[in-house]
């Protein structure tokens, strides 16, 4: 036993010097970089891809959306409220701190003083230390998502962000739209330490020494990041190898990237699906369900997902794609031009009305094309759509104010799970307990949200699979909303970068375990 | 301070304009921050200004050619223009036919308009280019005369153009076909078409070649005949007012220094100003007279001399005259003279 | 209306124009283009606004000489399955209306101000020309992009799309009003002096007609070569603003919102959707620029410098 | 002189004001910042409270008085995105513009003199005809297409230059610059020269048709009748006086190239003001789409104060209105 363990160590010296010898270089171009080195300070998936690169989660999502456990090494339900994390031993900071309970404890705290992450962390009352590798995590009432809210706890160094900084601030403080400690500095337990940040020019992220994954096969030694905004330009810099990781790649450069020598393009289904919301505050047309049914009828939502997205989107039916709890199977997409005519005048409105839409222009995929797209096929059934589109810096503000009839929106929940799209987009909106809050078509079904509300504290598995597939089941036959399709996820690189097995559907690419030949 | 000019401007008829004590001055200094200069480590306002007519008085009868000289840059041409309208006056009075005008909108001096006109110099540029002859002389009297109708216009126009010497075919032709004399016609026309009583010619002829200068001075001499119309006719060249003129006025840097009749202005010059410019006149059939040669240089309108404005370059100066700003008083035979030297009778 | 004929076949600017093989074949395209532009409901193969003649289905078709094109699309679809043809000429018409409109704006703005700076000077002239230093100190982007957000709020997003072609015509005639009133004060400044003014006042005419019917017909030559700069700036202008995405909506491109559409698609090997609407910019701007230097050379006016 | 000074200082300080007036006019129409800086799930009383702690939630004609009482000390406000005050944000991206505009310039520069200059001389040659018939032709071509004509032949087909960014830069006393590395040129060869295809057409046509007047005057006609040197003549009698309106125009035209950075650095994603501006707008963030406005507005004053000197120097028979 002692012998090959012996075997064991000596094979992983000898493992960690080869990864130390093959030491490469990463030159990464992404949409936009972190906007803080304060992993708290925005909920968003830039700031998570980041805190994954520089910090250590307890738990992260697999490939296949089980838990893999990373800070913590294993975990067990002790109560119904309660479930017990063991954590890794010998890991250190990047400061050189040792990682302790007390640090998950006082990043959970953190994590309900932040304003962005309050929300989720609404359920817990918060952690306890049992002993130095020990800790529970408590809820106020059975949470059946509690394991997917341990991939939002990145261990962060208690006692390199506590006390007060040069400018005599506390150095915990979360700060949004200045200085801060925390926002200029890091100390995680991540495998890459930030060692240059010119804020939306360049960010250089070097190997940590003393990282405690030595199992990884991850070679990279230094990532440089750097932001590029247009699609455009970053599939050129892609293609004249100024860069050698792109994410996103849009899609209709998807066959160009294929078939260029020296690079590849690697996709996943993703779960953020995309919507049409018709206001029903607005538009009386839009409370006859005959309507509603004949627009989801009239836009061919496969043909969008075929062209205008390349084929790299799925259609869709209903909010929750294939894998999560809410999925129904039987609902497909409805595209039947000769049946939204007919439902058109059977609704009374033969001739169709006017209406205006907006969506967003650089938020989702191809979003303005899409709207465009859907412009047209609503002409079809005599619906004549103005459409406006905007940056998204305009945008929420205009769609929160409800200013046009049709409202475009996308959604991927946080919490990985079918619930979280109802809450926030079609359960009946209500100002103090915050549901509906994206609900812009104002539908309302007080079932829908009975049940909704119900499976909130069902930690069964399969009952609540039921009961969320239920509330799809209405929607569809109510048309809340127009369904369009699911994202793909998109990556490319060059020919060495293995980039399919460091991605998921979360699209966090785990750039520790990447692996360039 | 008051002359004998104020109250009885003509013992016979009363006078067609009258002007009295008219001063222009123009503002060069530009905006408030140009004019901010540095004094004694002070900032200060300082305005520019150039004092281009200096309290100058006089009369013209009906029937007149009264001839305004004096050399380039003495406020001649501003008198004209000041007396026409085209500048508002900083100081005094101007009466046309007995009633005050430069105080009037645009609208009460409309009438006024009609009956004053004016010819300018540059026969090149008085014309606009882009009208047409036609044009030109019909707008003015469609503008005064809109009861008229067409064919009266062009009747008027065409009886205009012949009495300037015109062809009624230059009415569809564009200025710039024409040669100046002819330009001059047409402005001359232009001026006659809305029936003036007074006209004033500035330096009329003096862009015209020499060979079409006569006859200018005649066409105008001749409407002067046919329509009764009283001159203001301003020139730098002495010789050609002498035989058009009933009276002459001469003028030094915005100030008159003698009125006169023609005739015994050019016999009998009292002002030493006069003086000097007549003998630069060359005569034929006369030996070289005594050329009175002016010491000193023409000051400049901005920085005006004190007392009399010709006393630096005057020989017969003295330390009244450095002192004291002389009127013009009325001397024997209708001659009005501004000079003590005149005045003390030590000229 | 014949005479008029007459005189102008008579004219120096005909004579040089007939004998100036560039002027003539620039002019011709123009004319062309400006034909096709405005009768592009009878020309044009497809409505472009005609959602039933739009399928998602048949979108990035190439052109008709490439594999995969079809004698539908001459010059293939564009990523929505509109007909690129159809899309360019009514695109064409959006750009030379908005080029047109725009200048005639910016030039009445211009030539009013221009007129009275010019003509009654003092503080009036002072201010307008202060005002037109920090405007062109900003150029047109700027300036475009603010009052954009101010008319977006002012209107409300939703009825954009009706809205836009008024409003680009606003945004880009204010941005560049001072060019013409530069222009114009200048002119002005020289005919102001000239005798023919004063005569015109001496005759009793009121300022304003003699700014309208006397200063302002001696101005053209400047304002007709500066106009024909300004309509190939606008219609550059526009292209510059939709491509940054202030401009045209995606339902009704002009041509620059047409090429800022097609650039996303240039390295997918879809080339045909931003080079087809950028020839055809190119080539009109092209030709009223060749027209402008040709009068240029004839009028031979002096234009305010910057 | 002072007086000059004087006027030209309360000419910015006015300049400065409007604009700042028309910046906070309009900066809430660009959309609200709160919604950049929270993620989306965040709840709404959640944002209404940032909004209150940023003070948006004050009347405009308030933080409109709070901004220019900042202003006067130098404090233009905070950028959301950079977390730091909007002036040090400016001045950190100032030096990636101005290396770009000074290069575009040298290019400008150094071709259209020799180019004017020969089309003026000699204008019946057919190489004076390519060179107008190029500059009209270049003039006629949006400079957005230019750049991505450049990037799509140069970078992603022949692969010979970068397609974005600056490269490697040196900090240099806070002065962050490429000119020190081969990277660095190598980055500013394609957004300079799509920048300068702007200008260099006019400075060509303008100092071909200011060279041509100068050589019909009397005095160069004057100068050949005493049989002076021909390149005496061109290049120290006539070119000198070609130069003053030249300068003229280039002071009025940098400010409009300044403004064309924000076409040409988009595409390049050529991280200075205008890539900041357009970014800025994107991101709603407005303290910095204000003290960007004032920044340039400052510049355009200073470059007009200098070409105005300029002017009075190199042609001293004009005078510099209020110089004592």
């Amino acid at each position: 036993m002692k012998k090959l363990t012996c075997i064991l160590v000596a094979l992983l010296i000898v493992l960690s010097l080869g990864t130390a010898v093959n030491a490469k270089t990463l030159k990464l171009a992404m949409d936009a970089d972190p906007v803080s080195l304060d992993p708290h300070v925005q909920l968003s998936g830039g700031m998570l891809q980041y805190s994954h690169m520089v910090f250590d989660p307890l738990v992260r999502w697999s490939k296949e959306m089980t838990f893999e456990p990373r800070l913590a090494e294993k975990w067990e339900r002790i109560d119904e409220n309660t479930v017990r994390f063991y954590l890794r031993k010998g890991v250190v900071f990047h400061s050189g701190n040792p990682f302790t309970a007390r640090d998950i404890v006082w990043t959970v705290d953190r994590l309900k003083r932040s304003q962005d992450f309050k929300g989720l962390f609404e359920p817990f009352v918060g952690a306890a230390v049992i002993d130095d590798h020990t800790v529970d995590l408590i809820t106020k009432k059975p949470y059946p998502l509690l394991l997917n809210m341990a991939t939002y706890i990145f261990a962060m160094d208690s006692v390199f962000y506590t006390g007060t900084d040069d400018q005599g601030q506390p150095k915990d403080a979360i700060v949004k739209t200045g200085y801060s400690f925390a926002n200029m500095n890091e100390s995680g337990t991540g495998k890459y330490r930030v060692t240059e940040r010119q804020q939306g020019v360049k960010n250089v992220f070097t190997a940590f020494a003393d990282y405690w994954d030595t199992a990884s096969p991850g070679n990279v030694d230094t990532i440089i990041f750097t932001p590029i905004k247009k699609d455009a330009t970053r599939v050129a810099a892609l293609l004249s190898g100024d860069v050698d990781f792109i994410m996103p790649v849009p899609p209709q450069d998807y066959d160009r990237i294929a078939g260029t020598d020296g690079v590849k393009l690697t996709t996943m289904p993703g779960s953020r699906v995309i919507t049409f919301q018709l206001n029903q505050k607005r538009r009386d047309e839009f409370k006859n369900p005959k309507v509603r049914q004949a627009i989801v009828y009239a836009i061919n939502n496969e043909g969008i997902a075929e062209k205008i997205m390349k084929g790299k989107a799925t259609a869709a039916a209903q909010q929750a794609p294939e894998g999560y709890l809410g999925y129904v199977e039987a609902l497909k997409p409805r595209y039947d031009v000769a049946k939204a005519q007919e439902l058109m005048k059977e609704a009374g409105y033969p001739d169709g009305f006017e209406c205006t839409m907006i969506a967003p222009n650089n938020r989702y995929v191809n979003d303005d094309k899409i709207a465009e797209a859907a412009v047209s096929m609503l002409g079809r059934i005599n619906i004549k759509v103005n459409l406006k589109t905007m940056p998204k810096a305009q945008y929420w503000d205009q769609f929160d104010a409800q200013t046009a009839d049709i409202q475009m929106i996308g959604w991927h929940p946080d919490t990985e799970d079918s619930a979280n799209y109802t809450e926030f987009l079609l359960m009946c909106p209500n100002k103090e307990t915050g549901y509906g809050q994206y609900n812009s078509g104002n539908y309302c079904n007080p079932k829908v949200d009975e049940i909704i509300l119900a499976c909130q504290s069902e930690t069964d598995r399969d009952k609540r699979a039921a009961m969320l597939q239920e509330v799809e089941r209405i929607l569809y036959n109510d048309a809340a909303f127009a369904p369009l399709h699911w994202q793909h996820l998109s990556w490319a690189g060059k020919d060495n970068v293995n980039i399919l097995p460091i991605v998921n559907v979360m699209n966090f690419p785990y750039f520790g375990d990447l692996v360039i030949d | 301070m008051m002359n004998d000019m104020n109250d009885a401007p003509s013992a016979q008829t009363p006078p067609i304009l009258s002007v009295r004590a008219l001063s222009k001055v123009f503002d060069i200094s530009g905006g408030l921050l140009d004019q901010l200069a540095l004094k004694d480590g002070r900032l200060r306002r300082v305005k520019t200004t150039v004092k281009a007519l200096n309290r100058v008085t006089f009369d013209i009868a009906p029937g007149e050619t009264f001839s305004v000289v004096g050399e380039s840059g003495c406020g001649k041409s501003t008198l004209g223009r000041t007396v026409i309208g085209l500048y508002p006056p900083n100081g005094g009075e101007v009466y046309y036919g007995g009633q005050r005008i430069d105080v009037l909108s645009p609208r009460q001096m409309l009438p006024f308009r009609r009956r004053m006109q004016m010819v300018f110099q540059d026969p090149y540029a008085s014309l606009n280019p882009r009208k047409r002859v036609a044009a030109i002389l019909e707008e003015p009297l469609r503008f005064h005369h809109p009861e008229l109708t067409a064919r009266e216009v062009g009747d008027r126009v065409k009886e205009v153009m012949e009495q300037v010497g015109g062809d009624v075919q230059w009415l569809t032709r564009l200025p710039h076909e024409f040669s100046g004399g002819q330009r001059q016609r047409i402005s001359i026309a232009r001026a006659l078409v809305v029936d003036p009583e007074f006209i004033v010619a500035d330096e009329p002829i003096s862009a015209l070649d020499v060979s079409i200068q006569a006859q200018i001075l005649n066409l105008m001499m001749d409407a002067r005949e046919q329509r009764g119309l009283t001159y203001m006719f301003i020139a730098h060249d002495l010789s050609v007012v002498a035989h058009i003129s009933t009276r002459v006025a001469v003028m030094y840097l915005g100030s008159l220094c003698e009125v006169a009749p023609a005739e015994t202005l050019f016999a009998a010059p009292r002002h030493p100003y006069t003086q000097a410019l007549l003998s630069a006149i060359p005569r034929l059939g006369k030996k070289k007279s005594g050329h009175v040669r002016l010491k000193g240089e023409v000051p400049t309108p901005i920085h005006l001399p004190t007392g009399c404005v010709f006393h630096g370059r005057c020989r017969y100066a003295d330390e009244r005259c450095v002192r004291e700003i002389p009127e013009l008083l009325e001397k024997d035979g209708g001659t009005h003279v501004a000079c003590h030297g005149v005045a003390e009778e030590r000229i | 209306m014949m005479d008029h004929w007459q005189r102008f076949k008579a004219s120096d600017l005909f004579y040089d124009f007939k004998r100036d093989k560039v002027a003539i074949v620039s002019f011709a395209v123009f004319v062309l283009l400006f034909v096709c532009a405005f009768s592009a409901p009878l020309i044009a193969p497809y409505n472009p606004y005609d959602p039933a003649n739009i399928d998602i289905m048949s979108s990035e078709i190439p052109p008709v000489w490439m594999a995969g094109g079809m004698d539908d699309y001459i010059l293939g679809t564009d990523a929505q399955g509109r007909d690129l043809l159809s899309t360019m000429i009514y695109g064409m018409r959006i750009s030379i209306v908005i080029g047109l409109c725009a200048v005639l704006l910016q030039a009445v703005i211009g030539i009013v101000i221009g007129l009275i700076a010019g003509y009654y000077g003092g503080k009036l002239d002072g201010f307008f020309m202060r005002l037109a230093d920090v405007q062109l100190s900003f150029s047109y982007l700027m300036v475009a992009i603010f009052v954009s957000a101010v008319l977006q709020a002012a209107v409300g997003v939703g009825r954009f799309a009706e809205i836009a072609v008024p409003f680009l015509i606003i945004v880009i005639g204010l941005a560049q009003w001072p060019q013409y009133a530069r222009t114009v004060r200048a002119s002005v400044l020289a005919e102001k002096k000239k005798e023919y003014v004063e005569a015109a006042r001496v005759t009793g005419f009121n300022s304003h007609r003699i700014m309208w019917r006397h200063i302002l017909p001696n101005c053209m030559s400047p304002i007709l070569v500066l106009s024909t700069i300004q309509v190939a700036n606008a219609v550059m202008s526009e292209a510059a603003l939709s491509f940054l995405g202030l401009g045209m909506p995606v339902t009704r491109p002009s041509l620059g919102s047409l090429i800022n559409a097609g650039f996303e698609y240039i390295f997918s090997g879809s080339w045909w959707i931003t080079a087809f609407p950028g020839l055809l910019l190119v080539i009109l701007v092209l030709a009223v620029n060749l027209l402008g230097d040709f009068l240029r050379d004839v009028l031979n006016p002096k234009l305010y410098k910057g | 002189m002072a007086a000059f000074i004087i006027r030209r200082i309360v000419q910015a300080f006015v300049v400065m004001f409007i604009i700042s007036s028309i910046g906070f006019a309009v900066k809430h129409n660009v959309g609200d910042p709160v919604w950049q800086i929270t993620g989306i799930s965040v709840s709404k009383a959640e944002r209404e409270r940032i909004r209150e702690d940023l003070g948006l939630n004050d009347p405009v004609y308030i933080q409109y008085i709070d901004f220019l009482k900042k202003a006067a000390h130098g404090d233009l406000g905070k950028s959301y995105f950079y977390k730091k005050p909007a002036a040090d944000v400016i001045l950190d991206k100032a030096p990636a513009t101005l290396e770009l505009v000074l290069v575009s310039s040298l290019i400008i520069v150094v071709l259209s003199v020799p180019l004017g200059i020969y089309a003026a001389i000699y204008p019946k040659r057919l190489f004076s005809r390519v060179i107008m018939g190029g500059s009209i032709v270049g003039v006629s071509i949006p400079v957005f297409l230019i750049a991505i004509m450049g990037v799509y032949l140069f970078s992603v087909q022949l692969g010979w230059l970068p397609s974005f960014g600056r490269g490697e830069t040196v900090n240099v006393g806070g002065w962050r610059t490429g000119f020190l590395t081969a990277d660095g040129w190598r980055h500013l060869i394609l957004p300079s020269l799509s920048l300068s295809s702007i200008m260099l057409p006019l400075f060509i046509r303008l100092i071909r048709s200011e060279m041509m007047e100068v050589l019909e005057s009397d005095y160069i006609r004057y100068a050949w009748a005493k049989g002076l040197n021909r390149y005496r003549i061109w290049f120290l009698h006539a070119f000198k006086n070609t130069l003053l309106p030249v300068i003229t125009v280039g002071g009025v035209q940098l400010g409009i190239t300044i403004a064309f950075t924000i076409l040409t650095e988009t595409v390049f994603q050529w991280q200075g003001l205008g890539f900041l501006f357009m970014e800025a707008v994107e991101r709603s963030d407005t303290a910095l789409l204000v003290a960007y406005l004032m920044f340039v507005g400052m510049i355009m004053v200073v470059v007009n104060t200098v070409v105005d000197i300029i002017y009075g120097v190199v042609n001293p028979t004009v005078r510099i209105t209020g110089a004592a």
